[in-house]
């Protein structure tokens, strides 16, 4: 499955990309994405991040699905 | 009752066009503004970027739940992206509630979130 | 600093006619105005009464005491008296400061201080 | 010693005036003469109110002087 995701901030600094495609295989969770992000850089190893899941964010062990966006969202500063 | 907008020009006047509302008490104004310095460096303006569409979704939550949790009348909200100098407004949020300690608990609340939830950044920073 | 003016006019778009202050972070505005309601009862307007001088000097008292207690860099006040119709400002306050939550507690303690100490009282309603 | 007494808001009710003069003597606190305000009227004694001394409140003690202004501040409902 096809899902796309999208880098800002500070990640987007680390990845050198506002977003890239990761294929995953069906029946994944959001835990398992983000572990699978975290391997793409020592550097967002490290980070603190939330993912967002189709511009919210989503509950615990929600499954993503086929042309989901998921978002890498580093600690906000807004305001 | 719940309305925002984010815009990439000046907020510092935003007119947020609201009727009169008789059973309104307390109106409380919030201007979040760019200081001249940032983490001790003096700038001259300081660049926000947001996460197109989910930073509007997630101002409309977070606001939805200010006015159900502290029963206030409405809340509006306006935040500035790009490039603001500094002086100059990044954030005006208004609540409007029968009485003021329900209108101030609000914006505690709404502000301290925002800084929690709301995907959007301080990106950089100009001399 | 602090400024404070008691007027017998319209007060709903007071200009403090402020400078502006690059180091001011949060600036807060509280409207208290008169609602519809008042004891259950249906209105159309409050009267306002002050003892004239103390009102002024207690203003200043309170509104200097909040901004050494919490730090703000300064507060302006302008209070209505006499009579206020409904949807009306009785009272406009302007915190500014560094940090958002100095301001919040500020305008918070100013209030509940006004409320106990400033000789200002309605004195009647008008249908 | 002459002191004038002004009346805000219930108190200029109960008592039906602005202003009234008291004859006090040297050495009079405040306390006593709340005291003596509190006599002029049964709806008086029973009132909460604070005393006002030349337009502050005075700390406990306070000792009243001739020509000072006092005032009966009944519970304040401004804002």
């Amino acid at each position: 499955m096809d899902i796309t995701v999208k880098c800002f901030a500070a990640a987007r600094d680390v990845l050198a990309r506002d977003e890239f495609h990761m294929d995953i295989p069906e029946g994944t969770t959001i835990e398992v994405v983000e572990r699978e992000i975290r391997k793409l850089s020592t550097q967002l190893a490290e980070m603190p991040f939330m993912l967002a899941l189709n511009m919210a964010y989503p509950a615990e062990g929600t499954l993503v699905k086929e042309g989901d966006e998921l978002a890498i969202i580093p600690p906000v500063s807004g305001g | 009752m719940v309305s925002v907008s984010i815009s990439g020009k000046r907020i510092d006047d935003w007119n947020f066009g609201l009727e009169p509302d008789a059973r309104v008490g307390a109106e409380l104004i919030f201007n979040g503004q760019v200081r001249d310095s940032e983490k001790d460096e003096k700038i001259g303006a300081l660049v926000y970027e947001q996460y197109e569409g989910m930073a509007q979704k997630e101002l409309e939550r977070i606001g939805s739940e200010a006015v159900e949790r502290f029963g206030v009348i409405d809340l509006h909200c306006v935040h500035r992206i790009g490039t603001i100098p500094v002086g100059e407004a990044a954030i005006v949020v208004l609540i409007r509630s029968v009485h003021r300690h329900e209108a101030f608990d609000a914006m505690s609340w709404f502000m301290d979130e925002l800084k929690k939830t709301v995907p959007i950044w301080k990106v950089g920073s100009m001399r």
